[in-house]
């Protein structure tokens, strides 16, 4: 009747528009300037990559590029496609992709992910076609995933500006697009709407829908009303897990998942835990039988459904499944050896530490960074920690800014962190997070896993490279830097006649509209 | 939000004791010192927001905390100037305030300008709205009240004024959107147009961000039906809210002009007892209620955060409290800037309304 | 009836005591619908702070507590005989959270009603009292503090103060004293009006003709004539200290669920539940809310009315003539004035006597 | 006949206090065009009874009895008790009108005048805007407002006190009532205006043929207009009669007591002149107390405006034991020289010497020890204490403020003392000021100035809020503590026949200026200045037969004047 809302699906071309709402954020649509997963799931519909994920793989193949290798330990040679075009009519050529990457170098802007090039030394251009990059350290097996990765975009060297970010107006205006879409009409935040690039001709092939419209939410019930009212086609990221299970009971939509990069891990700091280095009672022993005996309490499927309704699944190693090399290390070393917790193999190794008990320890965790469900996971935490008596927990939660100060800072014995991939590699699971110099700042420094960490980057053949992070996953969970329990799924509602949604849901955790069709 | 004051504040302008009361150039002069004291309130708040928001941290950690390690982020601080003296910092804030120049925000590198002309529009249009539904539901209700004072009627209004206010502003949004979009399909869930009037409204060439000014520009009656469907729900929750402080308002102002003796002086020469409460006891009790609903109307423009999250309404406080969050120094200080500057400026306006019906100032 | 007898000194004295314990003083005075609601309000008053005081006793489980004998509550199980509200998506007793979310709120509410008054009276009177270049730049600064969008001043404040931890005591602080800093402001205006009218008493003049010092002007004769209005602002700011923790909770700078319960929070985490189909989780801590502010406005819209003389309703007397004894009249010119004979009628400002005054 | 006539009316009033009874059996009437006056004391029920003639009681009176309304013709009736709303309406504004006792409380600031009097015209029939516009310019002229067909358009703020009072009564007036009742129509105006309404009121008698009820206080007043007199006393009229009749052989006790406190011109002059014979030779060469030579105050203008003169270029002295009496209309300056000499009020300019100090210039600091050498006794006395503490709490201030004693409660004695010299009983040391009549509260008022025996007294109005009979009681009491404890006074107020009472020397203040001085017998009896002459004569003296005179003798003196 009078719902005159929303809609879009029914209106303007029948099943060649769809209309998705998202809950993500842009903050801009330069790839210089933005390092978030909202303003990156645009930059994957309108830009170019030179090397890219197909659908239904992690691993990377050339997109708009005819071939990418190595053509000696240092330099990865990258030949592009002939006649590439952006949407404005200018030509794709090597000097693009040239100044893509020189730009992010220059430009550098702390929002940006220039932190990404981090192994690239400069950029020749022989020929229009033909990118080299002369890479710092040799054999960077890391480095085609990067060029997926949020720094990866290719852009126009005559709509951007070389030393500076480009406007959202002048990107609009500029149309600079060479992705499977091109943006037709952009509201900041408000709404996104996508035509498809008929020149696109790279890997991920034309899409199947015309028209795309994407809708931002600032509030994930109204998301959840919309799609079940059917206002909108799809919801993706992020709707609550009473939501999603709500909606798995309702006929007009399907609730689509997929395999998710994100992981949740409890972060021990070696300086400051119990029994850590700079505490009165310094105890190398007694401190990891305390990371182990915590690791063998977490309730992992308690979080997972009583929090999370299955939308979050049990991790039990430092990779994701999914990805290459993902294993279950601490599965078979903790808890009860199937994945449950066992509160007497807890008592049993603290009391052979000699680590008298109920122990107090402090564990903190971010309040809405994660999703509002923090509060819940961490209580169950607390209440498996407590009620095995072994421990005394003091939760406390902070808000994030402070809270990435103060972790950093040697305040926090404890606590919660999650990470969400640049690029789907086990790479990037383990490099920020093991080696002696690491973003977590834990003071967890074991020479063995550094080097093994610095060799798997630069192993060659996959067979040698899935081993070796293999090893790297068995012997970080003997050590405990953190511990790992959570993995995200992806999650996509889409109504009863959109289909694709399953293709895209994959583990290159790029969700392209392109893949989705209705009716 | 705000305190409900049904008292008037004997420190703002209305209250004899600041006011001139008469002479000619008095006035003048009067509203001239009031206009000055808008530049020191700027002044105040931006000094306050600017040393407040170094005390919360950066927008660099906000981002990349959860990437980068310490060292890296302090190499990134130090590349945006943030490691240097906070006075530094400040003078060169100030310094280019001087010069209008509110920067460019930290996030989303759009200039401050830029992003107050954006969402501004769109709090002015909520803010709109919800002082018509306030307006029609406050006063009348607020009359009846004073009316039939220490009746039932008065009772059930005055208890409703409090519920409206009582209940909090997200959870009675849900609630109206529950049964006015869900069950009865009224209206939409959210948002300020739907996706085809929005895309519409695009092709403008100039866009006034007022959705209902575009939607007319358009000319298609579908879009301005459509904007005006989304005003409706958002409308009357911050509009209810409202309401019932002027309700209460009204009433008690009311209330005490019926007892003046000029009220009594009206009534010993015959005036209808409707007339008096429409025209001798409300007109002079605006004066007071004029006052505080200025101040409540500036509030509301910045105030008005949890609505405009409720429904999708990306307005002022809406964006304020998201580039708080991500520690945006320059975006807070330039949307503090305006909304002292609009607090300022209703403020003032206020007072020459209130000048108008009050023809002691006025004259 | 002579001046000199006992009872005549004692009368006024006793009618003291009353007078001076406020709300009493107005529930007595108070008749019809005015007392009906403020008693209505008081009644809610009543059984919210009972609820904080006794609330170990109340509730059946703790605020954090998940489950029972080791056995979980399970998380949004409608009400039932051993969940009479249910349990929350976090498997609390929802019940047991509201009963204990009445302390939280309690605990904010006097703390920032403590810091807003100590501080906001001291700043209020200091610049009524002496005024000068320290009082503009007071009332400019509180009148751009009032500016500023409370909440996210709150925000701000919120992360300044407790560094954004919420632990109860942390969060409860944070809370109160944004709200605090929030008030100040209402606060020093409210009693700086006061003091300035004061000031210009003749009782105040008269002090300075006798050469009182200032301090002793301020403490003895200034300071508690002016903070008549105070009950009024602080059931105002009461309930606007709900609303605004209530807020924070929702926009998550709550108190982390399992250092207190607060409703704000679970409000807030029952968002997604409610349009679920899954009610109870938000309606009970919701209607908490509305029960609590709605008592506390009660009272102080309530206390309003009843200071004013214009708003005050009075008992009708039923019968005319004859029965009602004759204290009508000032025995005016004789030296031996009988007691208490000329009450409330001179000047017609007996509203002197009374705790608030609030002219409209 | 009569066009109204009250019949056994009774009114109770339901207060905090419980039920409160204002009139009680009270039977009145008027004859058109015969002007009654109601005089009694505060609170004797006059306003309670005219406004029930009118139906305007508040909802928490009840009524018992009949008030019969007739309108000018005499062809209806009403009984205004038993009308209902519609009723009561049509018959308020064409049989009866009031004219309220504050013109500036009585008219709504935020409409012009003329719209408020058109108003009352419409309430009662169709009447086009243009035609009530016309009438309302034509009453309004015809109650002496210059220039009506601009000023129609005026808002009441923009008129003088008078010219207000005569807008007020102008409204009563337009639609022509059988009756008007006046609520102490002049007691908030200055004499000389006074004179002015009472003349127009006359006139509504004499023009309009319009009845009048007037209540009043004042006898002068009532010497001046009233063809009947009606006292009240209790709630209940003691006497009614014929004014001359009540004037010459009044009857009940509570009439003679009331008349004989009413204070004449003239009555002081032999008192002050007894005084002056007992002083010693060399008194007028004791350094006085305090001594004005140009003294000038300013009042800051607000928000840059210029500053406003309040005093203008005044000497005067006042000398030890001696009193002096300042008068002068609204607004001329008194209680600002009163504030300059206690230091509550700067003095700006030439020279304010008080008790050996230089007023002009000095600081707090240096001022605060000669303090306890003045006392101070303020208008009101209601206003004058501290609500929350008691009696004695209050008195006591002043001795702990200057270490004479440590607390209230050490000082009891003292106040005691102080209290019975004021003939108050010690027990009323207890009480807080509300709890006082406020006639006992002025008492107290002087025991607090008195406290520290000071030289110089001033006294500011110390009379005005208080009804003749305790205004009697306390003037008397002064004159006794004057003589007992010797002190110098300024005696300020605007009533000259107070000031004639105490003062040894009178000064006139007109305007800021003093236009003249000397003593009772010379400014009373043989006034220079055509102010105080326009101000002795604007006197009504309570005789109707002096009053006429005196009447006509202003008449020649404004015609005189023009
Ligand atoms: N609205 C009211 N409520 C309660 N008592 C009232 C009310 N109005 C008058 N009274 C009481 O009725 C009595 C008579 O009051 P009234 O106003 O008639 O006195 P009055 O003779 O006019 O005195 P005054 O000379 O002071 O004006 C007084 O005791 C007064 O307190
Ligand atoms: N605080 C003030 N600021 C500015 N002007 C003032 C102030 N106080 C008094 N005035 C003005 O100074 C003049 C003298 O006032 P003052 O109070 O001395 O008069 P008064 O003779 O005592 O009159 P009244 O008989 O009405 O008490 C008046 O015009 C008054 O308006
Ligand atoms: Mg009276
Ligand atoms: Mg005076």
């Amino acid at each position: 009747g009078c719902s005159a809302g929303g809609g879009g699906g029914d209106q303007g071309g029948g099943a060649s528009t769809l209309t998705i709402g998202t809950t993500e954020q842009v903050t801009a649509l330069d790839p210089a300037g933005s390092y978030d997963n909202g303003s990156f799931a645009v930059m994957n519909q309108v830009y170019p990559f030179l090397l890219n994920t197909p659908y239904g793989s992690p691993d990377v193949e050339p997109d708009i590029a005819e071939s990418a290798e190595f053509t000696s330990d240092t330099d990865y040679t990258v030949k592009l496609k002939e006649g590439l075009k952006f949407a404005n009519g200018n030509d794709l050529t090597s000097s693009d992709v040239k100044f893509t990457f020189d730009r992010q170098l220059d430009i550098a802007d702390p929002n940006g992910p220039s932190s990404l090039l981090y192994n690239l030394d400069s950029i020749e251009t022989p020929d229009d076609l033909t990118v080299v990059f002369h890479l710092i350290s040799p054999n960077d097996q890391i480095f085609p995933q990067i060029l997926s990765s949020p720094v990866g975009p290719i852009v126009d060297e005559e709509v951007f500006s070389a030393d500076s970010l480009t406007s959202d107006d002048d990107i609009i205006e500029g149309k600079p697009f060479a992705g499977q879409y091109t943006i037709t009409s952009y509201s900041f935040n408000e709404l996104i709407a996508y035509q498809a690039n008929p020149d696109y001709e790279g890997l991920l092939g034309p899409a199947e829908t015309e028209k795309i419209n994407v809708k931002y939410y600032t509030d994930a019930s109204n998301l959840k009303l919309d799609v079940q009212e059917g206002n909108i086609d799809v919801a993706n990221r992020t709707l609550s897990a009473t939501d999603i299970e709500d909606l798995r009971g309702n006929d007009n939509v399907k609730v689509v998942d997929g395999p998710g990069g994100e992981i949740r891990y409890l972060v021990f700091n070696f300086n400051t835990m119990p029994f850590g280095a700079t505490t009165a009672e310094a105890d190398p022993a007694k401190a990891l039988a305390v990371r182990q005996a915590v690791a063998d309490l977490i309730d992992r499927d308690a979080i997972s459904e009583d929090v999370y309704k299955g939308t979050f699944t049990p991790l039990y190693s430092y990779i994701p499944a999914g990805l290459t090399g993902a294993t279950e290390s601490l599965k078979g070393l903790y808890g009860d050896g199937n994945g449950q917790p066992d509160p007497d193999k807890a008592a049993e190794r603290l009391a052979a530490a000699g680590v008298s008990t109920p122990l107090d320890i402090s564990i903190q965790y971010v309040a809405e960074r994660y999703g509002p469900s923090s509060s819940d996971e961490y209580a169950i935490i607390k209440d498996n920690l407590e009620s095995s008596g072994l421990f005394k927990v003091n939760l406390q939660s902070t808000e994030w800014v402070q809270y990435s100060k103060d972790r950093v800072a040697d305040l926090y014995p404890a606590y919660q962190l999650g990470w969400f991939p640049d690029y789907s590699d086990a790479d990037n699971y383990l490099t920020p997070f093991f080696l002696t110099e690491n973003f977590l700042a834990n003071h967890y420094d074991n020479p063995e896993v550094n080097d093994l960490v610095l060799e798997q980057a630069t192993t060659a053949d996959p067979d040698a490279r899935t081993a070796l992070i293999e090893e790297i996953q068995d012997k970080v969970a003997a050590d405990l830097s953190t511990i790992p329990y959570m993995q995200g799924a992806q999650v996509a509602v889409v109504g009863k006649d959109v289909s694709g949604a399953e293709k895209t849901l994959d583990a290159s955790f790029k969700f392209r509209y392109a893949a989705l069709s209705k009716g | 939000m705000s305190a409900v004051d049904l008292t008037p504040q004997p420190g703002t302008p209305a209250a004899g004791a600041t006011r001139p009361k008469s002479g000619r150039g008095g006035f003048g002069r009067y509203l001239l010192v009031r206009f000055l004291l808008i530049f020191p309130t700027i002044f105040i708040l931006v000094t306050l927001v600017f040393f407040l928001m170094r005390l919360t941290g950066d927008p660099i950690t906000a981002a990349q905390g959860g990437r980068l390690g310490p060292a890296e982020l302090e190499q990134l601080r130090a590349a945006a100037g943030f490691d240097r003296p906070v006075l530094v910092q400040y003078f060169e804030y100030i310094g280019r305030i001087f010069v209008l120049d509110f920067g460019t925000t930290y996030t989303t590198n759009r200039p401050v300008i830029e992003v107050l002309l954006t969402y501004g529009p769109a709090t002015f249009e909520l803010v709109f709205y919800s002082l018509i539904v306030a307006f029609a539901v406050g006063i009348p209700l607020g009359l009846r009240a004073a009316y039939h004072r220490d009746k039932p009627e008065d009772a059930v209004y005055r208890v409703l004024a409090i519920w409206w206010y009582a209940v909090p502003v997200f959870f009675a949004g849900l609630i109206l959107k529950l049964i006015f979009s869900v069950w009865l399909k009224w209206f939409p869930v959210a948002g300020r147009s739907s996706v085809a009037s929005e895309i519409q409204m695009q092709t403008l060439p100039n866009r006034t961000g007022i959705y209902t000014i575009d939607a007319i520009l358009t000319g298609d009656p579908a879009v301005i039906g459509d904007v005006l469907s989304h005003v409706v729900l958002p409308a009357i929750t911050l509009g209810l809210l409202t309401a019932g402080i002027f309700l209460r308002l009204v009433r008690t102002n009311v209330i005490g002009t019926l007892s003046t003796d000029y009220v009594d002086a009206a009534r010993s020469r015959g005036v209808r007892e409707s007339r008096l409460l429409r025209t001798h006891a409300y007109r002079p009790a605006l004066i007071p209620i004029i006052t505080v609903i200025g101040l409540q109307i500036a509030l509301l423009l910045g105030g008005a955060v949890l609505t405009e999250t409720t429904f999708e309404w990306r307005g002022l406080g809406f964006q304020l409290a998201e580039f708080l969050e991500n520690r945006d120094f320059i975006a807070v200080q330039g949307i503090v800037a305006l909304l002292a500057v609009i607090v300022a400026v209703t403020n003032f306006v206020v007072d020459i309304i209130a000048a108008f019906i009050d023809p002691r100032v006025r004259y | 009836m002579t001046a000199t007898t006992p009872v005549a000194t004692m009368a006024p004295q006793k009618r003291r005591l009353v007078d001076r314990l406020p709300v009493v003083h107005q529930l007595r005075q108070s008749v019809g619908l005015q007392r009906g609601m403020l008693v209505a309000g008081l009644v809610m008053i009543a059984v919210f702070v009972l609820s904080a005081a006794f609330a170990p006793l109340i509730a059946p489980f703790g605020f954090a507590q998940r489950s029972v004998d080791g056995e979980s509550f399970g998380t949004q199980q409608p009400p039932s005989a051993e969940h009479w509200f249910g349990t929350t998506v976090g498997g609390y007793d929802v019940f047991s959270r509201v009963i204990w979310g009445t302390q939280t709120t309690l605990l904010v509410v006097v703390v920032a009603l403590v810091l807003s008054i100590f501080i906001g009276v001291a700043l209020g009177l200091y610049a009524g009292y002496f005024g000068g270049w320290l009082d503009r730049v007071l009332v400019v600064v509180c009148d751009a503090i009032y500016a500023f969008p409370s909440l996210l001043l709150a925000i701000v404040l919120s992360i300044v103060i407790s560094g954004g931890q919420s632990n109860l005591w942390g969060g409860v602080l944070a809370a109160a004293a944004s709200i605090t800093v929030i008030y100040i402001p209402q606060y020093f205006r409210v009693i700086r009006a006061e003091v300035v009218r004061i000031k210009a008493e003749a009782y105040v003049e008269s002090a300075k003709v006798l050469g009182a010092s200032n301090s002793r002007i301020i403490f003895r004769h200034v300071f508690r004539n002016s903070t008549r209005t105070l009950p009024l602002i602080i059931t105002l700011n009461s309930s606007e200290a709900i609303l605004t923790l209530t807020a924070l909770g929702f926009l998550g700078f709550g108190i982390e669920p399992t250092a207190a319960a607060e409703w704000g929070y679970d409000l807030s985490k029952a968002q997604s539940d409610v349009t679920s189909g899954i009610w109870w989780t938000a309606v009970f801590p919701g209607l908490a809310i509305v029960f609590t502010v709605l008592g506390i406005t009660l009272v102080g819209e309530s206390l309003n009315d009843l200071a004013d003389p214009r708003l005050r309703g009075r008992r009708r007397v039923a019968q005319a003539a004859g029965q009602v004894a004759e204290t009508s009249v000032v025995p005016g010119g004789t030296l031996t004035a009988g007691p208490g004979g000329i009450d409330g009628l001179e000047g017609g400002d007996s509203i002197e006597q009374h705790g608030i005054e609030v002219r409209p | 006949m009569s066009i109204v006539s009250i019949e056994r009316l009774g009114v109770s009033f339901a207060t905090d206090q419980g039920a409160v009874k204002a009139v009680d059996d009270v039977s009145l009437s008027v004859s058109p065009g015969e002007v009654l006056a109601i005089v009694g004391e505060s609170g004797s029920g006059k306003t309670v009874t005219a406004k029930t003639i009118l139906g305007l009681l508040p909802e928490t009176a009840t009524t018992s009895g009949a008030v019969i309304l007739s309108n000018r013709e005499g062809t209806r009736e009403h009984d205004i008790i038993s009308l209902d709303a519609a009723g009561l309406r049509a018959v308020r504004g064409t049989d009866v009108a009031m004219v309220f006792q504050e013109p500036s409380t009585a008219l709504n600031p935020v409409f012009t005048v003329g719209w408020q009097i058109a108003e009352g015209l419409r309430a009662h029939g169709d009447v086009s805007k243009a035609a009530a516009r016309e009438q309302a310019i034509d009453i309004l002229r015809r109650v002496g407002i210059p220039d009506p067909e601009h000023r129609v358009d005026h808002y009441p703020h923009q008129f003088s006190g008078g010219q207000k009072q005569r807008i007020v009564i102008a409204m009563a007036l337009v639609l022509n009532p059988g009756l008007i009742v006046a609520d102490e129509p002049t007691t908030a105006l200055d004499v000389t205006v006074q004179a002015e309404i009472l003349d127009l009121l006359r006139r509504c008698r004499d023009e309009f043929g319009s009845a009048i009820v007037l209540i009043t206080h004042n006898m002068g007043v009532v010497a001046d207009l009233a063809d009947r007199v009606a006292v009240m006393y209790q709630g209940k009229v003691v006497e009614e009669a014929d004014a001359r009749t009540l004037f010459s052989s009044p009857k009940a006790e509570y009439t003679k007591a009331l008349l004989a406190a009413v204070p004449y011109v003239g009555h002081g002059t032999v008192h002050a002149a007894e005084r002056a014979a007992a002083r010693a030779d060399d008194w007028h060469d004791a350094t006085p107390v305090v001594q004005a030579t140009g003294l000038e105050i300013e009042y800051p203008g607000r928000f840059g405006r210029a500053a406003f003169q309040a005093v203008r270029g005044v000497d005067f002295v006042i000398r030890p034991g001696e009193v002096l009496g300042l008068v002068g209309e609204s607004g001329s300056g008194k209680t600002t020289i009163g504030r300059a000499i206690a230091g509550l009020t700067k003095a700006t300019g030439g020279s304010l010497q008080v008790l050996g100090h230089e007023m002009v210039g000095i600081r707090e600091r240096a001022f605060r020890p000669v303090r306890s050498r003045i006392g101070f006794v303020f208008q009101d006395p209601a206003t004058s204490f501290n609500p929350l503490l008691t009696i004695a709490e209050c008195v006591a201030e002043p001795l702990v403020v200057h270490g004479r004693a440590h607390d209230a409660r050490a000082a009891r004695a003292r106040v005691d003392e102080l209290l019975e010299a004021v003939q108050l009983p010690r027990a009323y040391g207890d009480r807080y000021p509300h709890e006082l009549s406020g006639g006992q509260r002025q008492r107290a008022s002087l025991a607090r100035a008195l406290a520290l025996e000071p030289e110089l007294l001033i006294a500011d109005e110390p009379t005005s809020a208080l009804d003749v009979s305790v205004q009697a009681r306390v003037l008397e009491l002064f004159a006794e503590l004057q003589r007992e404890f010797g002190f110098a006074s300024l005696f300020i107020s605007h009533d000259l026949a107070v000031v004639d009472l105490l003062a040894d020397r009178i000064a006139v203040l007109y305007r800021g200026r003093l236009v003249e001085e000397g003593t009772g017998a010379e400014v009373l009896g043989a006034p220079e200045h055509p102010y105080t002459q326009r101000l002795l004569a604007s006197l009504p003296v309570p005789d109707p037969e002096a009053q006429a005179a005196r009447r006509e003798h202003l008449r020649a003196l404004k015609e005189a004047e023009h």
